[in-house]
């Protein structure tokens, strides 16, 4: 199974998990992404996730592409959110599931490093006392 | 020719547009239309070196052509996840 | 959140996945061990699941500590069922909860490799026509 | 002396127990224990290199000595996860 999707309604993680594996697979790795409160010495109220929707779901579709053809995955979910993140809750999912799990960790670790590289999609930390993008830090 | 340029996160914030149809001459680069938004907003001058591209969707490197109808993204460091 | 269980009870993955992640951390990892149906050539029907109990809390326990102290592990839940458990239903839930992704990754990798050697709980792998301790293969 | 043999997976198969009591001489070790049951089941033979030992819960060596009211267990390869 294969489910690339970005999403302004929270991520329902234990729904998603159940949607991962496989009766010849042996390993189901999941990463969710939450959104925590320390950030460069200051404490984060919330998160906004802006997306380039429509090159973001082609990006993501070439990681899982990728990530299909260099390990033997059978399900590959990732979904990711837009909107505004509350503190704790979760930002992505992503859920793979191999038979065994050495491979089923490379592929993990891939997607989410290439996600954090490639897929146009940016965060806005919210403070007390203002907000940043995370990719202009001081 | 006419090109729409998309901008995202603080490079929209910046240029305070998200999204604007420009005439430029044919077979002009992304980084000659960079060079163009600099000069209408100054501040993205400190970004260049960081700020990525794409058109139609696909990342395009700085001497890339623009095409008739061509979607020209840009926008800074992504940071999803 | 610390917790560490055997129980012969089918694992609710869905339900283990919600009790990892504070807000503090960034990052929630989880590995299911689910039974697949390919093994040495030969088509697994079920699995079986013998555990020494009060043995294998403690070293569960032992190996949750020490993932504790080699990385800053907020949240680690590890749950492994005993007695039979059906093709593709999850043998072993294990969840991390971490600030940053890479931690997590090698906490919890570190957890289920420890598991596969130290832990005194024994897999019986049956197939249509017998089964067999996946320690005794031949 | 009195101890508790306990037995698991296919090492239970093989011997027909899951848990007894023998006598045994004061400070015997999990070795000298191990060499008594395999004369009783000779095909613990063949397993004798992968056997793993436990004296109350804690893994020992085979040169560690057993004490009064010891639980000695005694078991193959762990094949959990």
């Amino acid at each position: 199974m294969r489910r690339i999707e970005l999403q302004e309604a929270p991520l329902d993680t234990a729904a998603l998990v159940k949607t991962v594996g496989t009766k010849e697979d042996g390993a189901v790795l999941t990463f969710i992404g939450t959104a925590r409160r320390g950030s460069m010495g200051k404490s984060v109220t919330h998160l906004h996730y802006e997306a380039y929707e429509s090159m973001a779901i082609k990006e993501l579709g070439k990681i899982a592409d990728e990530a299909c053809s260099r390990w033997p995955v059978s399900d590959c979910v990732i979904v990711h959110r837009t909107g505004t993140v509350g503190l704790g809750e979760p930002s992505v999912f992503i859920g793979v599931s191999t038979p065994h799990r050495a491979e089923g960790f490379q592929a993990l670790q891939f997607i989410i490093d290439t996600i954090k590289k490639t897929v146009p999609i940016w965060k806005k930390e919210f403070f007390e006392d203002g907000s940043m993008w995370v990719s202009e830090r001081p | 020719m006419k090109i729409t340029v998309k901008l995202f996160a603080s490079v929209r914030d910046l240029c305070g547009f998200d999204e604007k149809e420009i005439i430029v001459p044919e077979g002009i680069t992304v980084e000659e239309v960079l060079k163009r938004l600099t000069v209408s907003f100054p501040g993205l001058g400190a970004k260049r070196a960081a700020l990525l591209c794409a058109i139609n969707e696909e990342y395009a490197p700085p001497d890339a052509a623009l095409a008739e109808g061509n979607v020209l993204a840009v926008f800074p460091p992504v940071s999803g996840g």
